[in-house]
């Protein structure tokens, strides 16, 4: 294998105190790509804050973090990446990835209950941009649509730097009670341990080293390498591990995940404290002759590993039968610390399970700065007439009803506020908790200045959950990043950790997990970095639920946090001017906090009708938003200082809209003043034109101009 | 009433069926693998991917053991009530006639839509007005109602559509059609009038927070009728 | 012994896959096409011996729906 | 002139379809069923004079996906 450096392989040496035959070869270098043992940024994550009261599971610890919610319930999220498959067979690719983060959910003993997912691509005015666009789409719809997990919310951008390497990023959330937290350990020496779900194929062989790897022509000759999931299998397998989990017969559970066999037997050992024996000759497969290595290695999906009290084998086997899964009993837990594999009672290979899960070697890579972005000293003018229009239909502040109509959003009866409002909120019935998701990275601001574009990352996710009237809980993430091996690449990677470990310290949230994809690169160069923030939050009371679209003509339109200035790195440079420049809006985080404490605290008296972040696009794209994105459009009447495009499409954080009730807007000015946030009245709702200052819009017009612009691009 | 909600393997509506009946009967899950339903007023089959909706919608799941006394109670005149996947299931075992295919648009539609109450002299729609529009979510990837020409007029004849796809005028145009479904069809009951098959969800309206209670209509009709 | 079991949708029947088809296998630059009509094709693998009678059965019951489609069966032993 | 083109899962691919129908049949009272794959078959109906060649490349790069998929073109003249 040549992708276990010659350091590598002497301390594989040494760990064995031999030469590895070829098995033991192939599994460590699966167990220490970057993608299993994150070897190139454990110390990075390191800086993350995990800690935290309402913190039951830690990032790390098992499959996914765990978050109270109160009242004796807890959620389990994720976000993963399935980037490099997906730009290999985009349908299977992200199809599979759906499933793999689901797994990871139910895992923890979580009924999975809703998903999101956050993409990128390159631009859609090229013929394989849309088909891998299309593609991915009816991949996560059919693998979420089928389980029946709803996809409530995400985004999308495209980009030149996403060309030729898409980013396929997918969250699942699920519910669970404190005590029903299950862990992936192998406890309780002479267990048995099971094997239940799909059988082995050659399917997605050692896909994790793969996915460490560029995308380069090679790559094609992987191709066969690719896996194809079976949501329904995954359907059953879900329902059959929960139905396990409550019976009490499980001592400890672990999906089959990237490095299949290998990663589950030698982490669940390692947890325990334990050692794993397994015959391979006892695992089911679906193809004749497959050697230990193909078996060790297949990424097949839809695999789980179970280890069983002992005693309670038959009442395991009866839940699987009743599912019609197949299953297998492969091994037991000893008290040696070894990962033993057998075939046919022969060893095949002996490895010290601990050493091959924890101790894969940590590298400090060199980091090259990259000089900071020049300021832009005279931006380039345009007629702010022509250019709303513009930025309205560009695909990445589009309305994404294209993809999220594919997407089943209502299957288990909680979605509360469906794709289209700043926050999904979904009201997670087992436990009588409303919780609000989101996911959010704008890379352009990341490719300028990573630090500052992971804090105002986390700032926008914050201020997207304050806008649908809750307030966060924790974070996980997912960091999308080039070849680590290249300085400039690692210098972005480092500064983007450490500007989410900021944001996250300044809002006071926890990050409970995610996942690093590396070495996202084509033959044009790395990827924009892109730090994905997935961040949820609480809504205390139903009432306080609230969503970004104007609700009624004569409502109030006010404005928190002023009119802004900053036009760098903005979507009117880029889409207009076709400038990626300048310095990306400032982060204070005091100021943020204190906007949306405000948005918050109004929300909460009753005051708000509609709140709505300013972000894409600037302070016109929001209003004009606000007027299209309801049942029905409304116009509006607004005057600010000016109607230059500094003022209407400059992208400073901390702004939001609200709508408030005519005879309520200067109680609401009051309150805000007192807070000490800026805030004015801007303007009224009602009409059929949105007009700020000189300027007017039919607001059919912008309607429809945003609402089809993704449908007609994919459809031409 | 008594009301059995059947889980196939692939049902993901079951739930949301469930707790819609729960509030207002004694509702239990019945799993397929089960021999009889005798015991029940309703039967519900529930939306999903039954099998994975492999080969086609609801072809397998024709086939479950359960299926058989579902068709055996249906003849007695037993409410049997599908949604969505249910619908799908009951055409494919001959309960409903005509088939469900491939929307139109090809894609998979996760929307809002209206459907006009064809008809309210039936146990499924007797709580509700004829011609009134209801808003209900619908979800599915075969959608697409077809029926020969004969099958559709003898349809019209016995009155047994009973939901249209319709606009906000209550018009059943063309516009109004999600799905390509021959007349606007979104919902049909067979001749007797006692198995009904639909493809919006009507068990995910009828709670307020989700924006409509339309769906309670079609509860409330089969709940008064026991 | 093998079976094969092709399966179409009917004549009256829309098939609007097919007509996706046909449009972009014209914009590929193939202008001759007039029609695609796109079905499922089975491919079954059996102990020798099997029925074909009981073949039949299943094509008509399970594999097709005889209210859109129609289906060839073809029996290699 | 008539093409039919058959596109089926590759060996080495998973193909949950025919499993599923595999034990479907297999229910059904057919228990001789060893394997079940399953796949699509097209009918192609085109003015005469299109180049096999042409075809070819039409299967290859929009009616299956090399990645997963094998196809077979048969041109019936
Ligand atoms: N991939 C996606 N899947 C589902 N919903 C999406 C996706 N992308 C965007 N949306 C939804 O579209 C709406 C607008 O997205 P976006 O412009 O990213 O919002 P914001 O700028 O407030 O974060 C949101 O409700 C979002 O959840
Ligand atoms: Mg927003």
């Amino acid at each position: 294998m040549a992708d276990l450096t010659d350091e590598e392989f002497d301390r594989i040496r040494q760990i064995l105190g031999r030469e590895p035959n070829h098995t033991e070869t192939g599994i460590f270098s699966v167990m220490w790509s970057e993608h299993c043992s994150y070897k190139n940024s454990r110390p990075e994550l390191k800086k993350f804050p995990t800690e935290g009261p309402r913190v039951l599971v830690k990032a790390g610890e098992e499959n996914a973090g765990v978050i109270d919610i109160g009242g004796g319930w807890a959620v389990a999220f994720k976000m993963e990446s399935h980037n490099h498959p997906s730009a290999i067979e985009p349908f299977q690719g992200a199809a599979t990835g759906v499933g793999g983060i689901i797994r990871d959910i139910f895992t923890m003993g979580a009924r999975p209950v809703f998903s999101l997912n956050s993409l990128r691509f390159g631009p859609l005015s090229s013929a394989k941009n849309r088909r891998l666009f299309a593609g991915v789409v009816a991949g996560i719809a059919h693998y979420g649509n089928c389980i029946g997990i709803p996809t409530i919310g995400g985004e999308i951008y495209f980009d030149e730097s996403y060309e030729g390497n898409p980013l396929v990023n997918v969250f699942c959330l699920g519910v669970l009670r404190h005590e029903e937290i299950a862990r992936g350990a192998a406890t309780g020496i002479g267990n048995p341990v099971f094997y239940v779900g799909s059988e082995t194929g050659r399917d997605g062989l050692a896909g994790a080293a793969f996915a460490s790897r560029e995308l380069s022509e090679a790559s094609r000759r992987d191709r066969p390498a690719v896996q194809v999931g079976d949501p329904f299998k995954e359907k059953l397998l879900l329902e059959a591990c929960l139905e396990l989990l409550e019976s009490g017969c499980v001592a400890g559970i672990q999906d089959m995940g990237a490095a299949g066999l290998t990663c589950s037997t030698c982490e669940t050992a390692s947890r325990g404290g334990t050692g794993v024996e397994i015959d391979l000759a006892r695992v089911p497969v679906r193809e004749r002759g497959m050697t230990p290595y193909e078996i060790m290695l297949s990424e097949s999906q839809e695999r789980m590993l179970i280890i069983v009290k002992r005693g309670e084998e038959e009442r395991v086997k009866s839940i699987f039968e009743k599912w019609d899964l197949p299953y297998a009993d492969i091994g037991r837990v000893t008290g040696d610390g070894m990962m033993r594999v057998l075939n046919n009672g022969e060893v095949v290979s002996e490895i010290p399970a601990r050493k091959l899960a924890e101790e894969a070697p940590v590298y400090h890579r060199e980091a090259a700065p990259k000089a900071p972005p020049a300021p832009l000293e005279n931006p380039p003018e345009a007629d702010p007439q022509t250019v709303l229009p513009r930025l309205l239909s560009h695909p990445a502040i589009a309305s994404k009803n294209w993809v999220y109509s594919q997407y089943d959003h209502t299957v288990r009866a909680g979605t509360i506020v469906a794709p289209g409002s700043d926050a999904a909120v979904f009201l997670i019935r087992e436990a009588d908790k409303i919780v609000a998701a989101t996911t959010d990275c704008n890379a352009l601001f990341c490719a300028l200045d990573p630090r500052g574009g992971a804090r105002l990352a986390v700032a926008e996710a914050a201020r997207n959950l304050a806008c649908a009237g809750a307030t966060p809980l924790a974070v996980t993430d997912n960091l999308n990043f080039g070849n680590p091996y290249k300085p400039e690449n690692f210098w972005q990677l480092r500064e983007a950790v450490e500007g989410l470990a900021e944001g996250c310290r300044a809002f006071d949230v926890p990050v409970t997990g995610g996942n690093v994809s590396l070495y996202n690169e084509s033959p044009a160069g790395a990827i924009d970095p892109t730090p994905t923030v997935g961040m949820v939050g609480l809504i205390e009371d139903e009432r306080h639920i609230t969503t970004q679209a104007f609700k009624q003509a004569g409502d109030v339109i006010l404005l928190l946090g002023g009119e802004g200035s900053e036009l760098g790195g903005s979507h009117y440079l880029k889409v207009i001017h076709g400038l990626k420049a300048g310095v990306p809006p400032r982060m204070d985080f005091v100021r943020e906090k204190s906007v949306q404490a405000a948005a918050l605290a109004l929300i909460r008296s009753g005051f708000v009708k509609s709140a709505h972040d300013c972000s894409e696009g600037g302070l016109a794209v929001a209003l004009a938003e606000c007027c299209i994105s309801g049942k029905k459009p409304l116009g509006a009447h607004v005057q600010l200082s000016e109607a230059t495009p500094r003022v209407l499409f400059n992208e400073s954080a901390s702004r939001i809209l609200l709508s408030v009730a005519g005879n309520s807007a200067a109680a609401a000015l009051a309150l805000l003043e007192w807070r000490g946030v800026p805030a004015r009245r801007i303007g009224v709702v009602g009409g059929p034109r949105l007009v700020i200052n000189e300027f007017s819009w039919e607001v059919a017009e912008l309607y429809k101009e945003w609402y089809s612009a993704i449908g007609d691009l994919m459809s031409s | 009433m008594r009301c059995a909600v059947v889980r196939f393997p692939g049902s993901n509506c079951d739930q949301d069926c469930y707790r819609v009946l729960r509030e207002a009967c004694d509702t239990d899950y019945v799993w397929h693998k089960e021999t009889s339903v005798a015991a029940y007023d309703l039967i519900v089959l529930p939306g999903g991917f039954s099998y994975g909706d492999y080969l086609r919608c609801g072809a397998i799941a024709r086939f479950s053991p359960v299926m058989r006394s579902v068709i055996e109670e249906a003849g007695k005149g037993k409410l049997v009530l599908g949604i969505c996947n249910g619908f799908q299931i009951l055409c494919e075992a001959r309960l409903l006639p005509g088939a469900l295919i491939r929307n139109a648009s090809l894609h998979f539609i996760c929307r809002r839509v209206t459907v006009r109450v064809e008809n309210m002299d039936t146990p499924f729609t007797n709580a509700g007005t004829t011609g009134a529009l209801l808003e209900l979510p619908i979800a599915h990837g075969e959608g697409n109602y077809f029926a020969d020409e004969e099958t559709l007029r003898s349809l019209d004849r016995h009155r047994q559509v009973l939901l249209r796809y319709a606009d906000a005028a209550g018009r059943a145009s063309a516009e109004a059609n999600p799905n390509g479904s021959a007349r606007n069809i979104a919902g049909v009951c067979n001749r007797r009038r006692n198995v009904f098959g639909l493809m919006p969800h009507p068990e995910r309206a009828s709670d307020p927070r989700l924006g409509s209670v339309d769906g309670k209509v079609i509860f409330e009709s089969i709940l008064q009728n026991g | 012994m093998r079976a094969t079991v092709i399966v179409m949708p009917k004549e009256s029947v829309l098939d609007p896959q097919g007509v996706a088809v046909r449009e972009a296998i014209k914009h590929q630059g193939l202008q001759g096409v007039k029609e695609v009509r796109i079905g499922k094709f089975m491919e079954i693998e059996l102990e020798s011996g099997a029925d074909e009678k009981d073949l039949h059965a299943v094509c008509r019951d399970l594999l097709s729906n005889p209210v859109i489609e129609d289906y060839r069966l073809q029996v290699h032993p």
